[in-house]
């Protein structure tokens, strides 16, 4: 009987790990090419875009706000970063430090209107959303941006995609891809940062209750803002990694990259038993969701139904873990 | 319906919250007519026992019976329509902020069987106006719920409770946010349905209502109970001894502290519309009472003091230092502590853990090598536990799942260990059992032997005759008089306190 | 892809002010309003676009003002999205607005034909591309798509010997990509040697997901000549098919697909890049042709209904080793790019830049 | 002194209004033909399907959840309403009712998500999103539905798309477009049922203190069943629209349509200075967002502007809301 209950507890907590277990488990299965460290760098390089933009969402929603402006800041990010390359021929590292500064802009943006205006955070977010995918438009017109592109007035621009610049997105660093050293050396920061700091724990109990945060002398403004602007940077990489790895700056691009974030970030809701956002959490429903677009497409399953089973897993997860969590509530 | 009196009737009520067990099989008996006390110590499961009875929690065991006929209560629904009605002991959970104070009185109206399909505006109004007129409180109809103070918000509760049909009403801490004279008026409301022959359970921990109203005392201790008697064949001491478990001694312990040096100096300041131009300071270990009726702005004056609202103008010295009033981390970092008013809203965060709770102000002192170290947080923690008492199933536990009582522990006890030489207490013992009230005394007097200035705001009078080296009044914004410890008696502060004797000083 | 280009003496920076004085030097024949045409002057243009997304409207776009400005017109433009509701809308919101003449790019026939009655009904000319709009009077510009993917695939049939594995990338829900299933399901029936071992594609991030679901297939095939070729029936697949491939090594893969860019017109040339070949019409040639049909309405000339595009076959072998050109440039090597006469009237003039 | 006070306060509360009244005014200076009949008739009729959807999302949040699904629920009723009547030629009262029925389901599954397993709204509405949209493209294999469609098998299907249906989105009615005379009726139908009736208020009870709601005895798991039923109704008639005004059923798209009725509702929290989801504000705010996709179509506003000008004076009129409800509460 107690075994037993041990037994319950011990799959509702391991749950979501058990599913993805189980998803990897059945594509290396089904294809002796999934279960390849080739094939699993692929997979983890498909997921690093993502995974910036959903550690951003993370932060943004360990403050209990929500972040919908990190798509737009990715587009924005994707058309400046070329532009600078494409259009003005300008270094590498102005490219990167300008980009960055971008990603801290609209964070700061974002939180002014939070902060100080006191706007509700999901319709300050989707506000700026709008606004900064305007100004990208606005900005490349609504073209797209790549080497030696025609301008609107017939002649070719001067530069191109640096190489040092594409190597972020292909490159490899001792047979690891370089997007993926980034994106692991990443997730151990901001999970030492959310442990083992002062700020990441002020940060969550913001989250928590903002008024007795503010009470206990936490400088809840500073920590809102603080978050909302490290959400503005991982955006703002997950978009420069985006331009490296395609090596053009596609109009608009970033849109889709939010859904697809929150949803690896709701994912990893489930990881441990949380229920709540956490970036070990993060890190493992980013992998769900590049591993089974990997593996679905190696077994050809019609392109149709790919939004159908990332939808049926993310029930699947959500529902073990949050059965679990009202059964120790009630 | 018949005359004779209903009656009431649980037995054998078991209840555990993931395995940890909170009410062990408990009795309890309950007559039309009657107002009964139940009492206990802060975890006793009182609140935890009555919200089974009104259908917020299901039991894992136990019987109701109705009139001698066992009955189901599934649902707070069920209750209703059972005529049992509750008054929570966390008024934030049963009120909804963002309606008016009419709706929020007319709740229990709007979901009640065959109410019909519309909602009738204007009868609306005029009850819920007649309703506050019966407990002659003055509040607003229109205000939103979400602005109101915690007395007031208590008083809606009440009135919404007078706008049912009731056979049995539970009141659950229903005195702790109020001042004398709020409380002196729910009892007349309350013997005022006695009389109509309705029961009712009365929680408190201010053992004198208990025996200025009661004709029934049950006591609980550690979710059993421990005996059921007429008031008449108790008193306090047999009831503390029992809540306890041990004599209950002297509830004002006095610690000799030096008083030294000037620590907090207030000169001037102002703030919103209830602070108009106070003066006051306080010595090193020295503990100084502000005492005033609800409104008089206690509250209001702690938080601009303590930079939780903006002032518009004075100033705030710490040992002789400007402190900026800006925002709370700035007064902190000043060397100022408060503990708030409304716990559950201000104190702690109900979702995370007591461990986190307890070490949020002093994460600063819990890092090696930059990074917050697990251990020291766990022994900073540990050691608050035991200092205060608090009733946990462990550090891991989340606030939201302690008692009334331990969650207003944690509150005060985050703050002991930091370096703070300034502590402003906001009735920091509504709703604190009196065992706890006195540990409460206890770390103030050790706080104040540290050499700590203490500013302790409290509407009830007698807490600050008996720990206070001197008692401010404020009354309408301002201090109005200042005695010395052992100057004054209760009905002298209350006079002033009510503006009386030509109102200034 | 590297290497910078003479071009056309452009000094690049940011792009050039749109707007006053901006008719731009390109290869292109422009229609100009001639003599005695006066009263056509400063037309008010409206085009309304399913979507603005991609280098193909970019540049269709600028044929379109390119054309009308060189007419004397002025060109108002609005993208709807993706929704086929708010074109409807931006149509309505056109005939209402009091424009001379109206352009549509995509579309469906259902959600255009209501506004464009109405303006059919208001004596303000309509020309439609890409819509199977049977509304009388309006005039409907069509790429041959069945035709397009069935050239297309023959080549490709060609280059890899009429027989092996290949790919496929491909989405429904856009008429242009049903219509090019049409050829691709006919030619597969056709020969039976030619395997299709792998489809898949999103509309969502097109060009990201597809690179990254190539990558997948190439682990799944590790083998050179696992794979002979990818079919792409859109551009955007192609890229990323292209990049997968590119970064994988795997150059023995070509790649197969419609419509061309700019940017897709580098990745042909690079003699690194698997994409082999491409067939499209120049999208700004259809803006052009499809303005100065327009402008025929408006000077009264009685128009055909339907107007098929010729479509051309860019292929590696065509374009020049040393150097890099861009679709401007295309027409001096592959015949009939940029170069399209269709829709010029008698009474016009002509410019050739 | 007061006067000033009053005067600000007023403008504060009617602020949005006064915003949308401006952009009015200036659209109807700038072009003649704006202010006409004929135009604001349009104007009505092209934000009726966001206004439909907008109402949905509305019920969800007055509620205190969060319906990200609508968008693919519009998605399935326009490829499941056009399939019926062109793959199996149905009446139109079984298209309607089908439908329908479609939403409602829709609504029941999120609500058991989040009512009975308990799952965070806009987690369970996320998961559900997906599986909609993948239900959808397995539906139609991906494909566009129009009138005797070619089917995959190459023969061509038999029905078509009927008048009648079509009426529903392009007919008129004594000089009122359809859909307009519907959104009317709807908007009236639930502001009478949020003010006035019991259900209403024990909604908005449940959206402002769940647990107080539970206390006082509302059945709140009913209660947010409904809300996400009738989410999913009002979002399948948004669909019924979509596909009765274009005359063909376009795969996936309600997915625009979902962030559209968002920013509907959110420029309605400013609306009479509410802060808060209310049926009079979704309705200014959808106006809002028609009036200025028709006024910037007739100016000489560049086509790729149009997100930037929507945020910008989403950001005004929401600056303006909360600057004033701050203000008061300070
Ligand atoms: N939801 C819950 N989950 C876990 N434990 C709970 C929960 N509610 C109450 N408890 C535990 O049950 C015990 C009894 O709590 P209860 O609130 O009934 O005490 P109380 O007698 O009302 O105390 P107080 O006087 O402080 O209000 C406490 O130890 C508390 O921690
Ligand atoms: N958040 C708020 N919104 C609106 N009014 C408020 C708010 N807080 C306090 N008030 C007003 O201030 C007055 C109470 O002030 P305050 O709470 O400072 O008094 P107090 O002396 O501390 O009383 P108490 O004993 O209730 O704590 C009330 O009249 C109340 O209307
Ligand atoms: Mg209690
Ligand atoms: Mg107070």
């Amino acid at each position: 009987m107690r075994a037993n209950a041990k037994l319950t507890d011990f799959i509702f907590k391991y749950g979501s790990l058990i599913v993805i277990g189980l998803v990897i488990l059945f594509f290396s299965l089904w294809d002796e090419h999934f279960f390849t460290y080739d094939n699993l760098a692929s997979i983890l390089r498909s997921i690093s875009i993502t995974a910036f933009v959903a550690i951003g969402v993370t932060f943004s929603l360990s403050v209990d706000g929500f972040d919908l402006s990190v798509g737009s800041t990715v587009s924005m990010v994707i058309a400046f970063s070329t532009a600078l390359m494409v259009w003005y021929e300008m270094p590498l590292a102005v490219v990167i430090i300008g980009s960055l500064a971008i990603g801290a802009a609209v964070g700061l943006v974002n939180s002014l209107l939070i902060v100080l205006i006191r706007i509700p955070d999901l319709l300050a977010t989707l506000a700026i959303m709008y606004v900064v995918s305007g100004l990208q438009q606005i900005f490349t017109k609504g073209n797209s941006i790549y080497s030696n592109m025609i301008m609107p007035d017939g002649s070719s621009a001067p530069g191109t995609i640096s190489p040092a610049f594409l190597w972020l997105g292909q490159g490899e660093l001792l047979g690891v891809p370089v997007p993926v050293a980034l994106m692991i050396v990443a997730f151990v920061l901001v999970f030492v940062f959310f442990t083992y700091t002062r700020m990441g724990r002020q940060m969550e109990m913001t989250g928590g209750n903002e008024e007795a945060a503010r009470l206990s002398g936490v400088r809840v403004r500073r920590i809102r803002t603080t978050a909302y602007v490290l959400s503005g940077l991982f955006a703002a990489v997950g978009g420069l990694l985006f331009a490296a790895r395609t090596g053009s700056g596609q109009s608009g691009a970033g849109a889709p990259i939010l859904m697809e974030a929150v949803a690896a970030v709701f994912v990893g809701y489930s990881v441990l038993g949380a229920g709540r956002p956490n970036i070990i959490g993060t890190f493992f429903g980013a992998v769900l969701i590049g591993v089974l677009l990997n593996g679905l497409t190696m077994m050809n399953v019609p392109y149709y139904s790919n939004d159908f089973i990332k939808g049926g897993v993310l029930v699947l997860a959500l529902a073990i873990t949050f059965i679990h969590l009202n059964r120790r509530k009630a | 319906m018949d005359n004779r009196p209903s009656r009431l009737r649980l037995s054998g009520i078991a209840k555990s919250f993931s395995g940890v067990p909170a009410l062990h099989g408990v009795d309890l008996e309950l007559a039309g007519g009657e107002i009964h006390a139940l009492l206990g110590a802060n975890g006793a499961g009182k609140s935890t026992l009555i919200k089974i009875l009104s259908g917020a929690y299901a039991s894992d065991r136990g019987v109701i019976e109705l009139d001698g006929a066992a009955v189901r209560i599934d649902s707070p629904k069920a209750a209703k329509e059972l005529g049992i009605h509750c008054v929570y002991q966390e008024v934030d959970t049963a009120l909804v902020p963002g309606l008016s104070v009419a709706e929020n009185i007319m709740l229990d109206r709007h979901s009640a069987a065959g109410a019909g399909f519309w909602v009738d505006w204007k009868s609306l109004h005029l009850e819920a106006a007649e309703t506050l007129r019966r407990l002659g409180a003055d509040i607003p109809l229109h205000k939103r719920a979400g602005e109101l103070t915690l007395a007031e918000k208590q008083l809606v509760l009440i009135a919404r409770l007078l706008t049912e049909q009731a056979r049995f009403v539970v009141l659950d801490e229903p005195t702790a946010p109020l001042s004398l004279e709020e409380a002196e008026r729910l009892f007349r409301v309350m013997e005022a349905l006695r009389a109509e022959g309705i029961g009712i359970v009365f929680i408190t921990h201010r053992l004198p209502e208990v025996f200025r109203l009661c004709s029934r005392v049950t006591v609980m201790r550690d979710g059993r109970r421990i005996w059921t008697k007429p008031a008449a064949e108790t008193n306090a001491d047999d009831v503390a001894l029992a809540m306890l478990g041990r004599r209950f001694e002297d509830e004002y312990p006095k610690l000799d502290a030096d008083i030294g040096e000037m620590l907090l100096e207030v000169s001037g300041l102002r703030s919103g519309s209830r602070v108009k131009g106070v003066d006051l300071n306080v010595r090193s270990g020295e503990i100084t009472a502000v005492v005033g009726l609800v409104g008089a702005g206690k509250t209001e004056l702690s938080r601009a003091i303590f930079g939780a609202d903006a002032s518009s103008g004075g100033e705030v010295r710490v040992a002789g230092k400007p402190v900026r009033t800006a925002q709370p981390a700035d007064a902190v970092r000043g060397g100022i502590a408060l503990v708030p008013e409304e716990r559950r809203r201000q104190g702690i965060i109900a979702s995370d853990t007591v461990l986190r709770n307890l070490t949020l102000p002093t994460l600063g002192k819990l890092l090696r090598g930059g990074l917050l170290s697990r251990r020291r947080e766990q022994r900073s923690a540990d050691g608050l536990i035991a200092r205060l008492g608090i009733k946990t199933s462990g550090y891991g536990q989340s606030v939201s799942t302690l008692s009334g009582g331990n969650q207003q522990k944690v509150s005060i006890g985050k703050w002991i260990p930091t370096d703070a030489s300034v502590y402003l207490f906001d009735e920091p013992t509504k709703g604190v059992d009196i065992g706890a009230k006195r540990d409460i005394f206890q770390v103030i007097g050790t706080l104040a032997q540290q050499g700590k200035a203490v500013l302790y705001l409290t509407c009830e009078f007698q807490e600050a005759i008996g720990i206070a080296d001197r008692i401010l009044v404020m009354y309408d914004g301002a201090i109005v008089r200042e005695f010395g410890r052992g100057e004054a008696s209760q009905e002298e502060l209350l006079i002033h306190a009510s503006g009386g004797r030509g109102g200034t000083s | 892809a590297c290497g910078s280009k003479g071009g056309n003496g452009g000094n690049g920076g940011a792009p050039a002010n749109e707007g006053e004085g901006a008719v731009k030097p390109s290869n292109a024949i422009l229609a100009t309003l001639g003599e005695g045409n006066d009263d056509l002057k400063g037309k008010k243009i409206a085009l309304i676009m399913q979507f603005n997304e991609g280098a193909f409207s970019a540049q269709y776009v600028a044929g379109v003002k390119e054309q009308v400005e060189s007419l004397g017109g002025t060109l108002q433009v609005q993208a709807a999205g993706n929704n086929l509701a708010n074109m409807s809308s931006q149509l309505d919101a056109a005939v209402n607005g009091g424009f001379d003449g109206i352009l549509t790019d995509h579309g469906t026939a259902e959600a255009l034909e209501a506004g464009v009655k109405k303006a059919v009904d208001k004596g303000i000319p309509v020309v439609a591309f890409d819509a199977n709009l049977t509304v009388p009077g309006v005039t409907v510009l069509q790429q041959s798509d069945e035709e397009m993917a069935k050239q297309l695939l023959e080549k490709m049939k060609e280059d890899i010997g009429g027989k092996g594995n290949i790919v496929k990338v491909w989405v429904a829900g856009f008429a242009p990509m049903e219509r090019r299933q049409i050829s691709y399901k006919a030619f597969m029936d056709a020969n039976p040697d030619i395997k299709e071992i792998a489809h898949f594609g999103t509309a969502d991030k097109p060009a990201l997901d597809t690179q990254n679901q190539m990558e997948a297939i190439l682990k799944q095939y590790p083998n050179k000549g696992d794979i002979s070729a990818v079919w792409a029936s859109w551009d955007e697949f192609a890229k990323g098919a292209t990049r997968a491939i590119q970064q994988a090594g795997r150059n023995e893969i070509k790649v197969y697909g419609i419509d061309m860019s700019d940017e897709d017109l580098q990745l042909i040339q690079d003699e690194n890049s698997p994409w082999v070949a491409s067939i499209a019409v120049d999208p700004k040639d259809i803006g052009r042709v499809q303005a100065r049909y327009l402008y025929q309405k408006l000077h009264g000339d009685p128009t055909d209904d339907k107007v098929v595009l010729q479509a051309v076959m860019v292929t590696r072998d065509a374009l020049p080793k040393d150097k890099k050109i861009n679709t401007t440039e295309l027409g001096e090597y592959v015949e009939g790019w940029g170069k399209s006469e269709q829709g010029i009237a008698e009474w016009m003039g002509r410019s050739d830049k």
